[in-house]
This record gives structure tokens, C-alpha cells and sequence, in this order.
């Protein structure tokens, strides 16, 4: 295991850190895209560029660039995140308990190859061969199913919001 | 015969209500009635020729009709039918038409009403004839669920309660059924659903013994077995006059009809082994029904433990699981729905007057409204299993087979006559004679028109009493389930 | 330790800060940020373990990339609806704190 | 001149077809006519009549032809006719009293609004006599025998705007149901014995299987004290005979019939049918001798002390039933038999006449009767004295001759039960004449007059029409001529009278002439002295409680079933269904409970999912 591994590993769970713990959500964001591009490279050591370079061009290049949006484009949207130290510290606690769970399972599970795979079996053509392939029809699907979710989130966020009288009743109605 | 036998007449009679539950949905307002009333008719006329066609010296399956319905599962619709199963449709069919012709003045939300009555018919028919378990439960949950609308919408005191309480009862039977029904799919070999061909395979002796409370229990809620009949006495008093009708006079007889085609004919050797427990449980059902019946003033509840004390003798009957035990049982089951019809159609039509059911609060009705009276009294007087009605020869042959099975329980079972005639006479000598009411002068008696269904009922009971023969004759194949 | 242990360990430390991200957090962008760290765990454990064999022998080189980047797609898809979804509430109810939000209480 | 099988036969069916039709039609069809029904009825009694007097008068060896009626797996159930000796005897008794109170009610209910009911109601009464009394086997004679008592109760209950009647018409169905219960018990349990419901098969049957040992004496016994349970509820002996006195309720021909030859006759008549099989059972023929010489001897007491001219003739039934039973328990078939067809004749006679003149001075009080001056009725009091002379047993009179035959054949049997039961039957005898005499001397000397007297319903101020009068010369006529018919019964049914012994006949007259005297003594003269009973008023009141026997059962029995259906409605009510009610309560709880926990709050549920994913992964980390 390489030191250039061991690095990315560590800048890309600072950048988690920094993505959950930090009070300024526009930090949070830029916090995710670090961990993300470490990851992007960690993809690129596994042999895997092609991964990696999706990772950099939708995560970091997409998601978090609309993260940031609609941050924006939402006014008063926390920019000012202060959680109750109650509920950070639950949260902390089931997380480390699932932590440590199963990093004990992973440490006493089996023993497992530390044999890397021929990085030239990882060629991208190999890749796009089998996703249109073998994996036709689920990429025929996804696309379809990410078709769908642009125009569904078109449809959601462009929508008028209702009359404030008629959603009032509602809320009230729905808490018995 | 054999130009009856070119007919489907089986798929022809299940079709009726589901077509009348169908049209009634799409038809203008004022044909609802005429609609319901005609298909009703047909109903019957489609039931009478079924027992005029049946050939009951071959007795056995006849008119049968088999199609698959679902072919991964090997579920068919396996309709057939046997002498039981002939009198029961006619019985249901009598009900239904008699029924519909009671709720002639009904005007809140008519076609909801009509389109649930039939299709608890459609389910009715649809669990005599089946010969396939799982068709069988299907209609017989077709059967059920239209209840709690029909209660709840419709009826009278403490409604919701008592559709509630009834679908509950009846859930909890359904829930312990439905596993017992897949256990026998799965026990008799996963290949058929066939009730004949589950029964002729036989089970393993300990499979009996364990699964035969399950499918009694399950199905004796539903007959009112004691002491889980309480459901019924409060579902009878809150349904409105057609409901209560078909409620007593067929629904409950699904239950013993479910016990004696699937618990006992599936599976005889548990049937056996657990008789004494349901002899004991049907005998505590005839004498609690008779006692608390005893103590009630509400004409309805009257009726209502009557039938959980009546249905404690078809019970006793199909618990002695000798062939004159189960003849007599299955008569039973015909007479008290003709017997139970007529009594809640009747009492419907008084209180559709006065809102009132409260028996101390009448007097005198054989005076002021003779023609309703006549015929309360003739059906109390089958209710007291009085020789001419039909329920004298049934519960004769029930109780001479209890004698023969257990002296013991069929001694005490005998006794019930005496408060059976207690708590009829009762309400007899307070509202139907005595001095006239005369809070109660306005009452209005029953037109001819109206009169039609009740006399129809009446005169069943009397003609089943004075040639009982018409039932025994289709009904006498049945054998003795253990020899 | 062998490689593959510290890639698993590595992804499972991912993924429960990000499950520390959504439990603690009570905005709503907050918790996505948490949902895609938890996503990227669990694609670099598919990733390491295709590197390592222990995806579908037969087709082991591309399986775990193809799981990838399916998993890159619908979280684009995700993160695109969960967007929206945030912005209309955020209209309604001039709020995105997750705890105002219990509709569904049964 | 005896008539051919096929010619009886049918002439049995017309006899019972008769009156079923007339009650269809009157029933159904003339419920505004009354004049027509009463015709259409009295003509099916008449034919009715005429067939049954023919069959008796006509008929050689017995006949028996059976119908299927309906046949259950193999076997077949039936209906027909058996004519024997004593059901030709039963039938014409039915047949003659039912056509002359039917002649007499045109009279009596001229003027009730119900009366094309009542006369409906006597056909029907008279088709299920009849059909019981020609019934050749088990079933049918329990469901004729049902018949009659659902009859009886239609009549006792036909004023049924009046409580007394309903409650009177209540009490007699039920008790008399509680004997059914125990018959149909009896019946199943021949059934099984004899493995035939034909009568008489099954009575041959149980001879030589009690020889042959295939049964039991002791199964034998026991069906025969079921059978005779129902007995004792049909005919009113102790303890089932308190429903009979309130009974008077109905109108008065109702009780005319009740009490001579249907209802209370019908339970005579089943001992008798039966006798064959209580001669096997020798215990429970001495229990019921000595049950019914015990009840004779008891209404008899109970009848001398009665104001109400009806009740004093149903307390004489009572003891009279009882009379007629110890003498079939006896063993004296043609004695207890005869003694029924003189006490059909006389007793209707007495109701018949006492009705005639309740009619005229509309009240039913004996002191009242007397004063208003009962006797200016010439010819009713001719028909009451003869039948009383005949119910308190005259030498000369039909009484006495066949209470003489059943005392001999009581006298007869050897045995202490038998003894007793004798000695029971001669002090009944001598009460028998006491409240006879009691009753003639109040009607015929009037006494002070008492300050208040109740109207009864059926009073209408008029003295007997000519069709009552008729129907009771005929009775009179009747009565009178049977005294001498006795010889004619004894050979009709084979068994000849047991011979009037002088040794046996003393105790028997020295007991009526002693009751007559003190009768006399009592109320024959003009003083002030007070009778006999009322002499003792603790007694006096006793017996006009009828030693509290009813009062008892309203406590003992009604009350522990009213208690039993307290509590089984306490148990509905506040156990069963509220278990029902809390079971379901239960389970919305727990939803409720559920729900709450669904805070429609996502990160909790995230939480609560993830907390269990970690608690896997530990129990997988420390398994491995």
C-alpha cells in the first residue's frame, strides 16, 4: 500500500469531517468537494480512471456546484448550521457504535486476496464494451430514470406555491 | 334433466348478483329497484330450477363447471354442486329476493346499498358452490367484508360499533383460516386445491388433530359459536331489515357450512377426536343463547341470542357427525335462515314506524296490526320448533342423534326447548298480545305488497314442515362422517 | 493490515460520518451532503473490491466500475430531485429544518 | 255389520282430514264471516262424528295402515292411522264432545268479535286430539301431541288482550312442555330400545327382548318413567298440575273441551296406549299409582274449598285425572278407560252448564250464582246436578260405576303402594262428594250476599240459547246412559271389569255418603255455623293457596332460571363482550403506541435503522 494511498485516505475523510461537522453550510459544500476529488483519485489508483474522472466530472463539477446553487439561490438557507449538542452527540454515538461494529467484522472476517488484479483487465474500452452490453438494458433504464428526474425536478421546483390559507388547515389536519 | 344439463346453470346463478352489482352501479336512480327486484327474482327462479333439476338419487357433485382461474397456483373455478350445497343456494336466494323486496322504501343512498347486498350474495352463492378452497375463501371473504359498509352506513343502534366488532370477529376468524387453508394446500401435496380430492387423499392423524381447531374455530365464528358469538347479536340489531335477514339467515350458515364441507369433510379423523369439545361448546351455545335471549327487550337482540341458541343446535348436530345428525343440522341451517329472515323482516317493518324496538314499549300487536302479527307468531312458533314448522323435523333429528352420541349433553340440549318456549312466549305475551298499546294506535299493518315476501317466508316454513320430504330428499346422501 | 482491509476500513469511516452527517444535522442540505458521502463509501468499498477480485469473478474487472457508476448516476438523479424537492419546501414553509418537517407522523 | 278395512280407513282419514280443512278455510279464507265458519266447523265435527262413532261401533280386529311421510336415510317415518279398541274408544269420546261444545259455542261466543278464531282454533284442537289418539307410531304421536298443546294454548290464550289469559295460556305450554322434554327423551330412548317406531311393534319388541335379555329392566323402567313424566305434565298431577286451574282463563267451552277429552285426556290416553310397556316397568307403576292417588286425593281437597264454579271443576279434574291413572297403573285398562269416557261426558256436561250460567248471570262466584238464582235454570241445573251427581259418584250415575271399577282394580293389586294408593283414592272419593254436595246446595240455597263480585268477560245477561241447551240435554242424555255402558267398554277392549265385590264397594260409597252427609250438614241447612274447612282458617287458607305449591315454584324454579338468565346476561354484558371490547381496545393501544414512535420525523427513523444496523454488525463482528 502505497503512501500516495495513505494520503488521499486521510485528505479525503478530513474532507468528510469538515463536511459534517462544520456551522457554515457553503463550507460543508467545499468541505464534500475536497473528500470527493481525494476519492476521485483513490478511483484512479484502484485502476479505475474512467470512475475517477465521472467522479470529478458529476460529484464535484455537478452536484456540488448545484449544492451551492441552491444554497444561493434560497436565502437564510442555515448558513448558520447549530445543532444541539444532544443530538450531535446521539448521532455521534450510533455512528461509532456502527463503526465499530463493523470494522470488528472486517477485521476478524475472513482473510481476503491483497493480490491487485491486473491493472490492464481495467482498460476503459472493457468498460464501455460491457455497459453497452451485458448492462444494456440498465443503462437504457438509468437514463431514462435520470431523464425523468430532470424534468421531475424542473416540475417541483418551478411550481407556484399554493395560497398560505389552503396549506395552513392542511399542516393542522395531518398532527392529530 | 338432460336439457338442464346443457345449461351452465351454476356460472349463470353465480353471475346473477355480480351483474346486479354491476348494473346497479351504472343504471339511473329509479330503475335500482325494479333492477335489484327482477335479477333478484331471476336469482331465485335460477335456484329453483336447480333443485327441481338436482337428481337427488345419484346425490354426489352435479351441474359442475371448471375453468382454470389461476394456472401457477392450480386454483380453479371448480363450480359444483351438491344436495347441501342446492339447499343452501336456495335458502340464500330466497333470502335475497325476499330481502330486497323488504328494502322497497329505502332511499338513502339506494345504489350503494343494492350494489353491497348483492355482491355479499355474489359471495354467498359463490361459497356454496365452490368446489375448489381457495375459490371457496375467496367468496367467502366476498362474502364477509361487505358487512362493515353495509352496517355502518346503513344501520341503526350503535352502528359503527357493531360493524366494527363484527368485522373484527370476523377477521380474526379469517386469520385463522387462511393459514390452515394453505397448510392443507401444502400438506395434501401442493398440486390441488380441490376440496373432493383434498378430502379423498386423507392427512396424517396428528395434522388432523392439530389443524381442525384452527378451520372449526375459524369457520364457528361465523356460525356463531359459542363463546365467540358476539358479534352477532349486536351485528343482528344494528344492520338494517335486509342485512339482519341475510345476515342471520345465510351469512351465519356459511360458517357451519364451511365446518362441515372444509373442517369435517377434509379432515374427519380431527373432527373425531375433537367432537366432544365442540358437542359441549354447541350445547353451552343453545342454553346461554336461550337464557340471555331471555333477558333482553329489544325485539332484535331477542332474535339475535335466539340464533346463536338456534345455531348452537345445527352446531350439536354437525358435532355428532352421524348421518341424521348432519341431515338434521343442514335442515336446521335452512329452517332457522327462512325462520330468522322472516322474524327480522317483520320486526323491520314495525320499527321502520316507530324507531322503537323496546318489546315492553308494544302491546297488543296481534290486535292492532294482525297481518304483521300473524306471521311474528307463526315464525315463533318454528322458533319453538313447533310439529308443522320446518324446524320441528330438523331439530327432532338433531336431537335424536345428540341422544344417541352423548346422552348427556342431548338431555340438557333438549331441555333448552323449555326456555326456547320461555323466551318466545315472552315476547309474545308482552308485545304481540296483551292489552293494546295505545301509544302504538297509529300503527299502520302490512299492505298486501308488503306482506308478499313475508308470506313467501311463511310459507316455506309451513310447507318444509308439513312435507319436509323437499329437503330431505336432496340432502339425503349424506353419510355418516365416522361409522 | 493488507490493502484491501484499509480501503474497507477507509469506506466504512466514510460512510458513518456520513450517517453522523444526516442523524445530526437539521438542514436539509446538511443531510444530502451526508447521503452522498455515504454513497461515495460505498462505491469506493464496490471499486476495491472489483480491484481485488471479489466482485463476480467471471466479469471481476468492470463489474465493480459499471456498480459505480450506476451509483454516480442516480445520485445524480437523486441529488437533482432532492435539490428541487429542498427548494419547494423551502418556498412552502420558508424552512428547511428536517424537524419541522413530520407530515408523515402517523 | 262391520265395515271392511279399506272403508275404516278411509273413514279415519276423513275424520282427521275434516277438521284440518275446516281450520284452513275458516282460517285463512272466512276471517270475516263468522256465521260460515262456525257452519264449515261444525260440519267437520259433525262428519268427524259420525265417522269416529262409526269406526268405534263398526270396526272388528284392530286395522293399522301407515304412510311414509318422510324418510330419513333408511328409516322411514310415518303417518297413518292405528285402529284399535282404544283408539276407537278416544276417537269417538274426541268426536262427540268436540261437535256438541262446538254446537253449544255458536251460543256462547255469539257476540265475540274473534269468534271465526275460536271456532278455527276448536278444529284444529280437535285435529291434533285425533290425530294423537289414531296415531299408530312414536313420532307421529309426539307431534300431534305438540299440536294439542300449541292448540290448548291458542284456546286458554284466546282472549289474549287480557293478561291472566296470556299468562295462563304461558304457564300451560311451558309446563306441560317441561313433560314433552322428558317424553321425547322417553321416546328416543324406546327408539333405541325397540329399534322401531311403530307402536305396537315396539311394545311386542320389548317383551321378548326383556326376556331374552337384549335389555334391561332398569332401561325398561327408565323410558317408562320418562313417558310418564310427560304424562303428569299433560294431565295436571302433582307437581306439574298448577298450570291447570289458571287454565280457566279461556273462555268456558274451552275448558269444556280442555278437561273432558282433549289436552288433559291426552296424557290419560298415552298411559294407556303405552300400558303394555308400563307393565314391564313394575316400580315406576307404583310410583305413578301412588303419585296419582296422591293427586286425586289433593285436588279433590283443593276443590272444596273454591268459590269460583270453574275452579272448582278443575281442581275435580285434576283429582278425577288422577283417579283414571291409578286405575291404568293398576293394570285396569277398561276400568281407567272407562272411567275417562264418563268423565268426558259428565265433565263437559258440568263446564258446559257452569258456562250457561256464568253466561246468564255473568259472574262465576257459586255464592253469587246461587242468589242471583241459578236455580230458575231449569234445565241447566238438571245437566249440572247429573253430572255432579255423576262426578261425586252416586250409586245410578255413570260416575260411579267407573270410579267403583278403577277403586277394585286399585283394590286389586296386591302390594302396600297399592294399599295406600286405595286408601288416597277412597278419601278423594268421600272429598270427591263433599264439594259436589258443596256446590249443589250453594247454587240451589242462597246465602248472604258478600260486598263486592267481579264481572268476568263472558257474561251477557241472557239465559241459555237452544243450541246450548240442546248441547247440554245431549250431555245430560249421555251422562246418564253411560252409567250403564260400562260391561259395552270392558268388552270392546277386551278386558273385563273387575267384579264389584261388596267387601270392596263399602269403603268406596262410605266414603261419598259420609262426604255427602257432611255437605248437608255444612250447607244444606239454614245456620250460621261455618263449613267444614274454614272451621280451621289456617287450613281453610292453605288449601286456597293450594298449599303453596305454585307460589314455590314461582320461587324455586322460575327464580332460579330468572337467576341463571341474570347471570349468563352478566356474563355477556359484562364479561365476554367487554373481553371482546378490551381485546380490541388492546389493539388499537398498541398502534397507538406504534404510532407514536412514528414521528413522521425521518432522521429518528434513520436513527432507529441505523442503531439495529450497528447492533448486527457487533453481533457479526463478535460471532466471527
Amino acid at each position: 500500500m502505497s503512501a500516495v494511498t495513505l494520503i488521499l485516505m486521510v485528505i479525503a475523510l478530513l474532507g468528510a469531517l469538515v463536511a459534517v461537522s462544520v456551522r457554515d453550510i457553503v463550507h460543508a459544500i467545499f468541505g464534500l468537494a475536497g473528500a470527493l476529488l481525494a476519492l476521485a483519485a483513490l478511483f484512479t489508483t484502484l485502476g479505475s480512471p474512467l470512475v475517477g474522472a465521472m467522479e470529478v466530472l458529476i460529484y464535484v463539477g455537478g452536484i456540488s456546484v448545484a449544492m451551492i446553487f441552491a444554497v444561493m439561490l434560497s436565502p437564510h438557507v442555515g448558513r448558520d448550521l447549530r445543532e444541539t449538542p444532544a443530538r450531535r452527540l446521539g448521532a455521534a454515538l450510533i455512528a461509532s457504535l456502527l463503526f465499530a461494529g463493523a470494522a470488528l467484522a472486517v477485521l476478524s472476517g475472513p482473510a481476503v486476496p491483497d493480490t491487485p488484479e491486473a491493472a490492464g483487465a481495467f482498460d476503459p474500452a472493457l468498460v464501455g464494451h460491457a455497459l453497452l452490453g451485458d448492462w444494456l438494458l440498465a443503462f437504457e433504464v438509468l437514463s431514462v430514470v435520470l431523464l425523468l428526474a430532470i424534468m421531475g425536478a424542473v416540475i417541483i421546483a418551478t411550481r407556484e406555491p399554493p395560497a398560505p390559507a389552503d396549506a395552513a388547515p392542511a399542516a393542522e389536519e395531518a398532527r392529530p | 334433466m338432460s336439457a338442464l344439463a346443457q345449461i351452465p346453470i351454476l356460472p349463470l346463478l353465480l353471475a346473477t348478483p355480480l351483474a346486479c352489482t354491476l348494473l346497479t352501479l351504472v343504471v339511473p336512480e329509479r330503475l335500482i329497484k325494479p333492477l335489484n327486484a327482477t335479477l333478484s327474482a331471476l336469482a331465485l327462479g335460477l335456484a329453483l330450477a336447480l333443485a327441481l333439476g338436482f337428481d337427488a338419487t345419484t346425490g354426489g357433485y352435479q351441474f359442475a363447471f371448471v375453468r382454470p382461474w389461476i394456472p401457477a397456483f392450480r386454483i380453479q373455478l371448480d363450480l359444483a354442486a351438491d344436495g347441501i350445497a342446492v339447499l343452501m343456494s336456495l335458502l340464500n336466494a330466497v333470502v335475497y329476493f325476499t330481502g330486497t323486496l323488504t328494502m322497497w322504501s329505502l332511499n338513502h343512498r339506494t345504489r350503494e346499498y343494492f350494489a353491497f347486498i348483492s355482491l355479499l350474495v355474489f359471495g354467498v352463492f359463490g361459497v356454496f358452490l365452490s368446489r375448489d378452497l381457495f375459490a371457496f375463501f375467496f367468496f367467502y371473504e366476498v362474502a364477509v367484508l361487505p358487512m362493515y359498509p353495509l352496517i355502518a352506513v346503513w344501520g341503526s343502534t350503535r352502528k359503527a360499533y357493531a360493524a366494527m366488532k363484527l368485522t373484527l370477529y370476523l377477521m380474526a376468524g379469517s386469520a385463522l383460516l387462511f393459514p390452515s387453508l394453505i397448510a392443507l394446500y401444502v400438506l395434501g401435496g401442493g398440486d390441488t386445491w380441490s376440496i373432493p380430492e383434498l378430502a379423498r387423499r386423507g392427512f396424517d392423524p396428528s395434522v388432523q388433530v392439530f389443524l381442525y381447531p384452527f378451520l372449526y374455530v375459524g369457520f364457528g365464528i361465523l356460525a356463531g359459536m359459542w363463546p365467540l358469538h358476539g358479534w352477532s347479536p349486536t351485528g343482528h340489531v344494528a344492520a338494517p331489515t335486509s342485512v339482519s335477514m341475510l345476515h342471520a339467515g345465510v351469512l351465519m350458515k356459511l360458517g357451519a357450512f364451511g365446518i362441515l364441507r372444509v373442517a369435517i369433510g377434509i379432515l374427519p379423523h380431527g373432527a373425531e377426536v375433537w367432537a366432544p369439545v365442540a358437542a359441549s361448546l354447541a350445547t353451552a351455545g343453545i342454553i346461554y343463547g336461550a337464557f340471555v335471549a331471555w333477558r333482553q327487550t329489544d325485539f332484535k337482540y331477542v332474535i339475535g341470542f335466539s340464533s346463536v341458541s338456534h345455531m348452537g343446535i345445527v352446531l350439536l348436530g354437525l358435532a355428532t357427525l352421524s348421518a341424521d345428525g348432519t341431515r338434521g343440522a343442514v335442515f336446521q341451517m335452512f329452517a332457522h335462515g327462512v325462520m330468522t329472515a322472516l322474524f327480522f323482516s317483520v320486526v323491520g317493518f314495525i320499527y321502520d314506524q316507530t324507531h322503537d324496538r323496546d318489546i315492553d314499549h308494544y302491546g297488543g300487536l296481534a290486535t292492532q296490526v294482525p297481518v304483521a302479527g300473524t306471521l311474528f307468531i307463526l315464525a315463533a312458533l318454528c322458533g319453538m320448533g313447533v310439529p308443522g314448522f320446518a324446524s320441528f323435523v330438523a331439530e327432532f333429528l338433531v336431537f335424536v342423534a345428540a341422544l344417541q352420541a352423548w346422552p348427556v349433553l342431548g338431555i340438557i340440549a333438549i331441555a333448552g326447548l323449555v326456555i326456547t318456549a320461555a323466551y318466545l312466549l315472552r315476547v309474545l305475551g308482552k308485545a304481540l298480545f296483551g292489552p293494546p298499546n295505545p301509544e302504538r294506535a297509529g300503527l299502520l299493518d302490512l299492505r298486501p305488497v308488503q306482506a308478499l315476501p313475508r308470506v313467501i317466508l311463511a310459507g316455506l316454513l309451513l310447507l318444509f314442515g308439513f312435507v319436509p320430504q323437499l329437503a330431505l330428499d336432496l340432502i339425503s346422501h349424506i353419510g355418516a362422517v365416522v361409522k | 493490515m493488507t490493502p484491501l482491509t484499509a480501503f474497507n476500513l477507509c469506506a466504512l469511516a466514510l460512510f458513518c460520518m456520513g450517517l453522523y452527517g444526516v442523524l445530526a444535522r437539521k438542514n436539509l442540505i446538511a443531510m444530502l451532503i451526508g447521503v452522498e458521502l455515504m454513497l461515495n463509501a460505498a462505491s469506493l468499498n464496490a471499486l476495491a473490491w472489483g480491484r481485488y477480485g471479489l466482485v463476480d469473478p467471471a466479469h471481476a474487472a468492470v463489474s465493480g466500475q459499471i456498480l459505480v457508476l450506476f451509483i454516480i448516476g442516480l445520485a445524480a438523479a437523486e441529488a437533482a430531485i432532492a435539490l428541487a424537492i429542498i427548494l419547494a419546501v423551502h418556498r412552502h414553509r420558508h424552512s428547511v429544518d428536517v424537524d419541522d418537517l413530520d407530515t408523515l407522523e402517523g | 255389520m262391520v265395515l271392511d278395512t279399506p272403508t275404516l280407513t278411509r273413514l279415519a282419514l276423513a275424520a282427521l282430514a275434516a277438521p284440518l280443512c275446516a281450520f284452513a278455510i275458516a282460517g285463512l279464507a272466512l276471517r270475516s264471516r263468522p256465521r260460515a265458519a262456525a257452519a264449515l266447523v261444525i260440519a267437520s265435527g259433525a262428519l268427524t262424528a259420525l265417522a269416529t262413532l262409526a269406526i268405534l261401533a263398526l270396526a272388528d280386529a284392530p286395522i293399522q295402515q301407515v304412510w311414509t311421510w318422510l324418510r330419513v336415510g333408511d328409516t322411514d317415518l310415518g303417518f297413518g292411522v292405528l285402529l284399535d279398541p282404544r283408539s276407537r274408544l278416544m276417537g269417538a269420546v274426541v268426536g262427540v264432545i268436540t261437535l256438541l261444545v262446538q254446537i253449544y259455542s255458536t251460543g256462547y261466543m255469539a257476540h265475540d268479535p274473534g269468534r271465526t278464531r275460536f271456532f278455527a282454533l276448536l278444529a284444529l284442537f280437535e285435529w291434533a286430539m285425533l290425530g294423537f289418539a289414531y296415531a299408530p307410531d312414536l313420532l307421529q304421536a309426539f307431534i300431534f301431541w305438540e299440536l294439542v298443546g300449541l292448540a290448548s294454548f291458542f284456546l286458554i290464550g284466546f282472549w289474549y288482550d287480557r293478561p291472566e289469559a296470556i299468562a295462563a295460556a304461558k304457564k300451560a305450554f311451558i309446563m306441560t312442555r317441561v313433560g314433552d322434554v322428558a317424553m321425547l327423551i322417553g321416546l328416543v330412548l324406546l327408539f333405541a330400545l325397540a329399534g322401531t317406531l311403530d307402536i305396537r311393534e315396539s311394545l311386542d319388541r320389548l317383551h321378548s327382548l326383556l326376556q331374552g335379555h337384549g335389555i334391561t329392566s332398569l332401561q325398561v323402567e327408565v323410558a317408562a318413567a320418562l313417558l310418564f313424566v310427560g304424562v303428569v305434565g299433560k294431565s295436571a298431577q302433582f307437581p306439574l298440575h298448577t298450570w291447570l286451574p289458571d287454565a280457566m282463563a279461556g273462555p268456558t267451552p274451552v275448558s269444556a273441551l280442555l278437561h273432558s277429552a282433549t289436552m288433559v285426556a291426552a296424557g290419560v290416553f298415552l298411559f294407556a296406549r303405552f300400558e303394555e310397556l308400563f307393565l314391564l316397568a313394575p316400580l315406576t307403576r307404583s310410583a305413578a299409582l301412588l303419585l296419582t292417588a296422591f293427586t286425586a286425593l289433593l285436588a279433590a281437597l283443593l276443590a272444596s274449598v273454591q268459590v269460583d264454579i270453574k275452579r272448582v271443576w278443575a281442581w275435580s279434574s285434576i283429582s278425577q285425572l288422577g283417579t283414571m291413572l291409578a286405575g291404568l297403573a293398576a293394570g285396569g285398562l277398561s276400568s281407567g278407560l272407562f272411567h275417562l269416557t264418563t268423565h268426558a261426558a259428565f265433565k263437559a256436561l258440568l263446564f258446559l252448564s257452569a258456562g250457561a250460567l256464568i253466561h246468564h248471570y255473568g259472574t262465576q262466584d257459586l255464592r253469587a250464582l246461587g242468589r242471583a238464582g241459578a236455580r230458575r235454570d231449569r234445565l241447566t241445573m238438571l245437566g249440572l246436578l247429573v253430572g255432579a251427581a255423576a262426578l261425586a259418584g252416586i250409586p245410578g250415575f255413570a260416575g260411579f260405576a267407573s270410579k267403583e271399577a278403577v277403586l277394585t282394580a286399585v283394590h286389586d293389586v296386591p302390594g302396600r303402594a297399592a294399599a295406600t294408593g286405595f286408601a288416597l283414592l277412597v278419601i278423594g272419593a268421600g272429598f270427591t262428594a263433599y264439594y259436589v254436595g258443596r256446590v249443589a246446595f250453594l247454587l240451589l240455597r242462597p246465602t248472604a250476599a258478600e260486598p263486592h263480585e267481579p264481572t268476568p268477560p263472558d257474561a251477557h245477561g241472557h239465559p241459555p240459547t237452544t243450541a246450548m241447551s240442546a248441547s247440554i240435554l245431549t250431555l245430560t242424555l249421555i251422562t246418564l246412559a253411560l252409567a250403564f255402558a260400562g260391561p259395552l267398554v270392558a268388552s270392546l277392549l277386551g278386558q273385563p271389569l273387575p267384579e264389584l265385590a261388596l267387601a270392596h264397594a263399602v269403603p268406596g260409597i262410605a266414603a261419598v255418603a259420609l262426604g255427602l252427609a257432611v255437605a248437608v250438614f255444612d250447607f244444606g241447612r239454614k245456620s250460621s255455623a261455618p263449613p267444614l274447612f274454614e272451621r280451621v282458617p289456617a287450613l281453610h287458607g292453605l288449601l286456597l293457596r293450594g298449599f303453596y305449591v305454585d307460589a314455590i315454584y314461582q320461587r324455586v324454579f322460575v327464580g332460579a332460571a330468572r337467576l341463571c338468565a341474570r347471570a349468563l346476561h352478566f356474563a355477556e354484558t359484562r364479561l365476554l363482550d367487554p373481553a371482546a371490547d378490551g381485546l380490541a381496545r388492546l389493539t388499537l393501544a398498541m398502534g397507538e403506541g406504534t404510532a407514536r414512535g412514528q414521528s413522521g420525523q425521518l432522521q429518528r427513523y434513520i436513527g432507529v435503522a441505523a442503531l439495529l444496523l450497528a447492533c448486527v454488525a457487533l453481533w457479526l463482528g463478535f460471532a466471527e
